[in-house]
């Protein structure tokens, strides 16, 4: 996020585009929620359900999934053509911009519209109400990114926001809100292939050596896999091992078959736990750690604040927190440099190693945390970004055309489906608390009426979601709520594996998966 | 900031123009009682119990929604004051049950705090006492609203806070309710169970259902500590009594959600002490995952590790970490995985 | 998980068209709520719960505050009433002579609580305090018509009296 | 501006014209109408029309009579109005017989005459010297009975609208101090000065200002905001649009209860014709003012008359009052500075900017200035509308104008104020009515509902009336007004049910005393007034139920005791079949005794005695 929560409060419009902030970060769409009710602010929703945003927002747009970036150039070719930029912003701040209004150039209304399914009326309201408000706020979340054109689509926010100077100000920016309690965090502390903690590029010879002076070994300096190639790489017999912190990746990752053969195929998986999961059930060995609630140590926030995770009560049983398990491992493994005694040691190695993050340390956080970047133990943190320049100086436009996702409904799979969060759980811990779980016990995959009709299933019905990759059972909700011709399901059931459907398609460069469009065929199972 | 300066209770006060009595009243030391007042809510000045006597005035008026003014001689605790607080109280107390040996708010519960500083008992009147039926038929909030003297807080953070003004007041009077639309059980209603409510709550009206009789207010040791569910970073205090977690609450210091949760943060911690947890290194032998010690279980991932390394290279190995483990496991992780497996085969689902 | 929606077309009966028309003059007009409360129980007679939140939809109002407005004021009533009203005396004179007997009576042969109406909307049955006519106790009053000296068996025939 | 001089003169023409006409006029208020205004128009249509008479039927409000009512004026050119007093359909035809046909009013129904020039007829009261009307004045109320107020000729041809076409013209601060200089304080109970008040709101910064017109009149026994709604509306739109004009609003509303549909037609119609003769709307009289007012219907709420309760009840929210400050000169009607007088109070604006503000000065006290409308109503001979000077003795209303307590009673007590108001015992009968004296007797002016009571009233039973009102009437928000009002009131049952203990009168006492000290609004500070003004004075009548389970007025059922006198009864048993619990006994023509444990003194067995055997004590 270039903004933090408590900015939510200051803006006077939230453009919301493929993100349902009051069932997957509900405190995020609390603000959201409040600030509509008040009267303090306008609410732009981009999203094909009639999520609860859409029901309290001014101008909704039902847009077809996938067809994101046709929407963003259509808007803001009808801010070019209104002459609604921020010229000033445009000439001091980003580059680019030629190109750009070229390409939004083609994106008239109208074709905006057949592409999108919104009517042009609302593709020009949206338009002048965003560009018009001094204090603009844009949110997404995986609905941006989850497509084979992700990171496309991220630049497409990136480019209304600058066309309109909705960056680097109070109450504006670009704000993705992370899915996942750390996925920040993970990726700041380096648990990505291409960098060291603080975003520190392993191809880069001077964090190389900087690296392998502190850790006192010598390190690679070519990119690792990502986790799709990993698991082609697995299928393919090229990768023998894995050790699996942490996640589940058969529940939770796209295309599930593909991810069991993966984990079949390998000599050896170590998952690293807290409960029985679809992935663990693969591993050769499991070894227990600790809850969040039983070890000490920090989450870092979608606002990049960095928090205190405190031990509240022993670890159950046998179980024991993760750093120490991975630390022994280390020692065992005849490596000497991982001899920790406490988080709040490993906390300080790595902010040594991070400029981002040199300035942050326990004491500092003890009661409400940090934003980075922090350089140095004087600096407030940032709740801004980009108030003064971009990472790379200006800020760059891209000129962006639409890309159709990967798998499209046909006559032979005629339903789209796309997936995502519900309120009451989380991935996966939350099948554990019974209180959630006996009350959202089972999946409820949403269906338009018309469809319930053509299938002849009513609410509390079963169908058969049947794809190219696999196949489920669910029961169906039914309502409007969705586009007839669309079916939504969670993916938080292992009873109703919903990723056993997805599509096994990426974004070639952050290579995330397309787990909002595939094509499936429906029937009814009595 | 232009200031203003007044005297409370003989003290002279200087506060910034716009600060209400009771706020001055507070900073210069003064006890005054409050109900439906909130730092973070609008302010209806209804329930009345921070009247204080300010010279002049024709009545007793509520310092929360008085403005302090240049001059103003107040009185906090003066007779006619005491008085009315007094009388507020026994009207609260006679249509209130007199459960407080039972009651789960024993402890943390305001009406019973000032009723003891007060000294009030209940009686003074009689009379008729409302008589609902208590509301524990969802998961997550068990609704006593006999229990509830209309502070309304309740449904202003439902509706300042969350947004969604799922309650309201509903009736009027001696009737008056804090309601759902049509006055259904909240389970029936649009409520989305985030127990925001059951944050702001001064009385027992409002409780963790899990919470209800698993310690006593005092008995609980809180831990402040950041929620693992989704990416807003929510703060919380974890609950804990004889080494186990019973719950959570608010903690109004959270950076990034002060006493608002949703239902998962609030309710869903539980998940700590299934029964499911693994407790034990399982390693799987013909098929079969077979208890073991940490020394047999990480001794044979160290080796196998070793072997595969040596036999086809750092490259042969991956990690993925996890975006729901601390900072500290994920950094150890990648340093595990550069350092001693020696590939920068470490990812996670950062894209999820 | 409420109601299915996907069986049977709803008709929008000719009430419903009069509420929209009545909701197209108040939308996103300030202040609204109240007069489209009392035009909406003008057109159904009371106003039953789907329309109350038909209107807190349209006016983008919470339902809750919709319900909360319409418990305070005194004219709006959230169940129909009966072309005739019976109030039951239930003062000390009826009290003592059976008046519960009688109340009981009527509950039972209409079906419906205190303060309830029958479906066919002929009767609403209410209880008062006292209607002063304690010299003919027990005794109800069927709109301006008292009726004394009452026995159960003699209901039916009076209610016949009234359509 | 010329384009209502030039109307003038020709409404002026046609009002002279229609006065120049024989004419019969019934008052059809919402009082005349209840008690058959219209079957008397009725038959007086259908008796001019068999007839064929040469005479204008017409119809009026009420004139103030209500004792009178069906009230019916005939008038032929050049001779005194004759008003008539309970006229129905049966007794028309003697009407117009003799004063249509014969010339001669029909003396015995008369009430009184209005003479003008003409020369007075014999026997009939002259308005102004009659018992009800000579200490009366008629200002406000002028047109009321006099006029026809669902003509907007009626109202202009009577000095209408001059009032605005003089203040357009003005500057905007001389209206406010014509105003204050009239001495006008806020007519709907609360006092507060006028002009005053409008130099708040005309000081008051904001994009927008509204004016609002409170005519949600509940207290009980009060009627006078109804009256001049529906006797003259267009003096309220009058001087809803000066106060417009002065401090800056385009906007009005009339906030008037649900309960006055008649009041509700009229102002809708006075507003319609208004508008069509462009004195209201855009650029009013060619001024550039614009000014636009809408009603909105109450929905039965009390507390809804308290002025901040009705700004919400306008929003459309529940009628729960808002704290105050910032009071709604600064902070009203959405948040914006908002003018808020009531019915009787607006009426009054086009007559001061008319006459002047020193005119209206010349009337009424040192601190209460000019008139002010009562309605009379209770134990007394006339029961009606009445606009006194303020200043005048409660005495002389009950006494003069009110023709005395009914059937020859002794006063008792009288209620002013409405539940907010309190009980003043006959030593207060010579407290002058202005706003200072009455709130130090512990009553108030309030909105001017006046209620006389007799010996045979029981204090505690009207304090228990009151309070049942007030109770059931608050909103809910404060403790104080919500939970403390319940508690008096369940004592007050107690003790006129005969359960009362000794400490009850400290602890109402106590409890009235921390209400009016900590309730949120005027609804629950007042709320005890009742109470503590019959503790004050009828302190004894209290006791009398504790102490002696007596009830001195012979009111509360609960503590009567029916007894059958030996000597007078005659042993008939007709007493036997009345009662409803078989209480009583007794051999036939043999004295009867009430077994007083059965009894539950339902008072049936009184009227069925020819005997008057039967008393209760």
């Amino acid at each position: 996020m270039t903004n933090s929560f408590e900015d939510y409060l200051n803006t006077d419009l939230f453009f919301v585009i493929g993100s349902n902030p009051t069932e997957a970060h509900p405190m995020a769409g609390a603000k959201i929620m409040s600030s509509v009710m008040s009267g303090k602010s306008k609410l732009i929703v981009a999203d094909p359900r009639r999520i609860e945003l859409a029901e309290k927002a001014d101008i909704w747009l039902q847009l077809r999934p996938g067809t994101d970036i046709p929407l963003l150039n259509g808007l803001m070719h009808i801010i070019i053509k209104e002459g609604l930029h921020d010229q000033k912003f445009i000439e001091e701040r980003t580059e680019g911009f030629e190109a750009l209004k070229a390409t939004v150039e083609k994106y008239t209304p109208a074709r905006v519209s057949e592409m999108t399914g919104v009517p042009e009326n609302l593709l020009y309201d949206a338009a002048r109400l965003y560009a018009t408000t001094a204090k603009a706020m844009l949110c997404y979340t995986l609905g941006i990114t989850e497509h084979i054109c992700g990171v496309d689509n991220v630049m497409s926010t990136a480019n209304i926001a600058m066309l309109t100077g909705h960056l680097g100000k109070e109450g504006c920016g670009v704000n993705p809100q992370r899915g996942q309690n750390n996925v920040q965090g993970a990726c700041d502390m380096g648990a990505l292939p291409n960098v060291y903690s603080g975003y520190q590029a392993v191809v880069n010879p001077d964090i190389q050596a900087k690296f392998e002076k502190a850790w006192g070994v010598k390190l690679d300096n070519k990119l690792g896999l990502t986790i799709p190639d990993m698991m082609d790489a697995a299928v393919e017999g090229k990768l023998k091992a894995m050790f699996v912190l942490g996640e589940d990746p058969v529940l939770t990752d796209p295309d599930a078959n593909h991810i069991k053969k993966a984990l079949t195929k390998m000599d050896f998986v170590v998952a690293q736990e807290i409960f029985m999961s679809e992935t663990a059930k693969y591993a050769d060995v499991i070894l227990p750690g600790a809850s969040f609630a039983e070890k000490d140590g920090t989450f870092s926030s979608s606002e990049r604040r960095v928090q205190r995770v405190r031990k509240a009560i022993e670890p159950i049983g046998d179980s024991r927190p993760d750093w120490w398990i991975i630390c022994e491992l280390a020692k065992r493994m005849g490596y000497d440099k991982m001899n920790y005694e406490s988080p709040r040691q490993i906390w300080d190695e790595m902010a040594s190693l991070s400029p981002i993050f040199a300035g942050i340390n326990y004491d500092r956080i003890e009661h409400t945390g940090l934003q980075w970047p922090c350089p140095t133990v004087e600096h407030p943190g940032t709740p801004v970004l980009h108030t003064q320049s971009f990472s790379r100086g200006k800020g760059l436009f891209k000129a962006i055309e639409h890309t159709p996702p990967a798998e499209m409904p046909d006559e032979e799979y005629p339903y789209l489906l796309s997936t995502g969060r519900i309120l009451y759980h989380y991935n996966i811990t939350t099948r554990y608390s019974s209180a959630l779980d006996a009350h959202r016990p089972e999946e409820a995959a949403m269906i338009h009426p018309a469809d319930a009709a053509t299938l002849g299933v009513c609410t509390g019905e079963k169908v058969r979601v049947t794809s190219r990759r696999g196949s489920v059972v669910t029961k169906v909700n039914v309502t409007d709520k969705v586009m007839s011709g669309m079916i939504w399901m969670s993916f938080h059931y292992k009873e109703t594996p919903t990723n056993e459907l997805t599509v096994n398609a990426f974004d070639p460069v952050s290579k995330t998966g397309e787990y909002k469009v595939a094509a499936v065929q429906l029937e009814k199972v009595v | 900031m232009p200031t203003v300066t007044l005297t409370i209770d003989g003290q002279q006060v200087t506060v910034p123009k716009g600060t209400t009595v009771l706020e001055a009243a507070w900073k210069a030391g003064s006890f005054v009682p409050t109900f439906c007042h909130d730092p973070e809510l609008t302010k209806p000045g209804a329930c009345r119990i921070c009247v204080v006597e300010i010279k002049g005035a024709r009545n007793l008026p509520a310092s929360c929604v008085t403005a302090a003014a240049e001059g103003m001689i107040v009185e906090t605790a003066s007779p006619a004051v005491i008085d009315a607080r007094k009388t507020i109280l026994e009207l609260m107390l006679d249509n209130h049950p007199e459960d407080c040996l039972t009651c789960h708010q024993a402890g943390d519960c305001k009406l019973q705090d000032y009723a003891y500083f007060y000294n009030v008992k209940p009686g003074a009147f009689g009379g008729e006492c409302k008589n609902y039926e208590i509301e524990d038929d969802n998961l997550f909030i068990v609704r006593n609203m006999n229990k509830c003297i209309l502070c309304g807080k309740c449904l202003r953070a439902c509706e300042e806070k969350q947004g969604r003004a799922v309650i309201d007041f509903a009736y009027r009077g001696f009737r008056t309710k804090v309601a759902t639309a049509l006055d259904k059980p909240l389970a029936d209603s649009v409520c989305v169970s985030c127990g925001t409510c059951v944050s702001v709550c001064p009385t027992g009206a409002l409780t963790e259902k899990a919470m209800l009789g698993s310690a006593r207010k005092w008995e609980v040791q809180k831990v402040r500590t950041t929620c693992p569910f989704c990416g807003v970073g929510c703060n919380f205090d974890l609950n804990v009594k004889g080494g186990k977690v019973i719950g959570v609450t608010s903690n109004a210091a959270a950076p990034a959600n002060g006493r608002d949760l949703c239902v998962k943060g609030r309710f869903g911690t539980d998940y700590v002490h299934s029964p499911k947890r693994l407790t034990k290194p399982l390693i799987k032998k013909n098929g079969e995952f077979v208890e073991s010690t940490w020394d047999e279980a990480l001794d044979l991932v160290a080796s196998k590790f070793g072997e595969i390394k040596t036999k086809f290279g750092s490259d042969s190995i991956a990690a993925l970490s996890s975006a729901r483990c601390t900072n500290e496991d994920n950094y150890v992780m990648q340093k595990f995985m550069r350092a001693v497996i020696g590939t920068n085969n470490v990812d996670h689902c950062a894209r999820t | 998980m409420a109601v299915c929606k996907c069986t049977g077309e709803q008709v929008e009966s000719p009430q419903d068209v009069q509420l929209n028309e009545l909701l197209d003059h108040y939308r996103g007009y300030a202040g609204g709520l109240i007069p489209v409360l009392q035009g909406a129980q003008e057109i159904y007679g009371y106003l039953p719960a789907e329309v109350l939140e038909t209107i807190s939809q349209e006016l983008k109002l919470p339902f809750s505050e919709v319900f909360g407005v319409v418990t305070f004021y005194a004219q709006f009533h959230l169940k129909p009433r009966g072309r005739n009203i019976i109030r039951v005396c239930l003062g000390t004179a009826c009290h003592v002579l059976g008046g519960s007997k009688i109340f009981q009576a009527l509950k039972d042969e209409l079906g419906v609580e205190n303060g309830g109406t029958t479906e066919d909307l002929r009767f609403t049955l209410e209880s008062v305090a006292c209607i002063g006519a304690c010299g003919l106790a027990p005794c109800i009053m069927i709109n301006d018509d008292t009726h004394g000296r009452l026995v159960t068996s003699a209901l039916k025939n009076i209610l016949e009296q009234y359509k | 501006m010329s384009n209502l001089k030039e109307m003038r003169s020709g409404i002026e023409e046609q009002y002279k014209a229609k006065l120049n006409r024989p004419r019969i006029v019934v008052g059809l208020g919402t009082c005349g109408i209840a008690a058959g205004g219209r079957k008397v128009m009725k038959a007086i249509q259908d008796e001019v029309a068999n007839r064929k008479l040469d005479v204008d039927v017409d119809f009026s409000s009420c004139i103030g009579m209500c004792f009178a009512e069906p009230v019916v004026e005939i008038a032929l050119p050049g001779t005194p109005s004759v008003i008539y007093g309970g006229v129905y359909p049966d007794n028309v035809n003697k009407l117009i017989e003799g004063h249509l046909i014969n010339k001669t009013p029909v003396t015995e129904m008369a009430e009184i005459q209005i003479a003008g020039e003409a020369k007075p007829y014999d026997g009939i009261p002259v308005m102004e010297k009659s018992g009800y009307y000579a200490k009366q004045v008629r200002s406000v109320t002028s047109r009321l009975g006099r006029t026809n107020p669902e003509s907007i000729g009626d109202y202009i041809a009577t000095g209408g609208y001059a009032a605005l076409e003089k203040a357009l013209a003005m500057d905007r601060q001389d209206i406010i101090n014509e105003v204050k200089k009239s001495g006008l304080r806020g007519r709907g109970g609360g006092g507060f000065p006028t002009g005053n008040k409008w130099q708040f709101v005309h000081d008051a910064v904001g994009d927008k200002k509204y004016i609002v017109c409170n005519a949600d009149e509940g207290d009980p026994g009060a009627f006078m905001d109804r009256s001049v709604l529906e006797g003259d509306p267009h003096a309220v739109l009058e001087g809803m649009m000066i106060a417009g004009y002065t401090i800056g609003a385009n906007e009005g509303v009339i906030y008037c209860r649900a309960e006055y549909p008649l009041a509700i037609k009229r102002l809708n119609l006075a507003i319609e014709e208004a508008e069509k003769m462009g004195l209201m709307g855009d650029n009013i009289l060619g001024s550039g003012f614009n000014f636009t007012v809408r009603i909105k219907a109450g929905a039965g709420a009390f507390v809804c008359g308290e002025e901040t309760a009705l700004l919400n009840s306008i929003e459309g929210q529940r009628g729960m009052p808002r704290v105050r400050p910032p009071f709604p000169a600064h902070k009203g009607l959405w948040q914006k500075p908002t003018c808020l007088n009531n019915v009787e109070t607006f009426a009054n604006i086009p007559f001061i900017i008319r006459n002047g503000g020193e005119w209206y000065a010349a009337m009424g006290t040192e601190k209460s200035k000019g008139s002010k409308v009562f309605c009379i109503t209770g134990k007394i001979n006339h029961t009606g509308l009445c606009e006194v000077p303020m200043g005048i003795t409660l005495r002389e209303i009950v006494e003069d104008i009110a023709g005395g307590i009914k059937d020859g009673k002794k006063f008792k007590a009288v209620q002013s104020g409405g539940p907010s108001g309190g009980c003043l015992p006959t030593e207060k009968l010579d407290l002058p009515v202005d706003y200072e004296s009455l709130t130090a007797a512990g009553a108030i002016m309030g909105s001017g509902g006046l209620v006389f009571m007799d010996e045979t009233t029981c204090m505690v039973d009207v304090a228990k009336f009151f309070l049942n009102f007030t109770q059931l009437e608050s909103c809910g928000k404060c403790t104080p007004c919500r939970e403390g009002t319940k508690r008096m009131l369940e004592t007050l049952i107690r003790i006129t049910e005969g359960a009362g203990v000794p400490e009850d009168i400290p602890k109402l006492e106590r409890l009235a005393t921390n209400i009016k000290a900590s309730a949120l609004c005027a609804l629950g500070q007042t709320a005890p007034n009742p109470v503590l003004t019959t503790l004050k004075y009828f302190r004894e009548e209290y006791e009398a139920h504790i102490m002696d389970r007596k009830c001195p007025a012979g009111a509360c059922a609960a503590l009567l005791n029916y007894t059958i006198l030996a000597d007078k009864c005659v042993g008939c048993g007709v007493c036997v079949k009345a009662c409803p619990v078989q209480a009583i006994s007794g051999e036939k023509k043999t004295a009867h005794v009430i077994n007083s444990s059965t009894c539950i003194k339902c008072g049936a067995c009184v009227p069925k005695c020819k005997f008057e055997a039967i008393v209760k004590a």
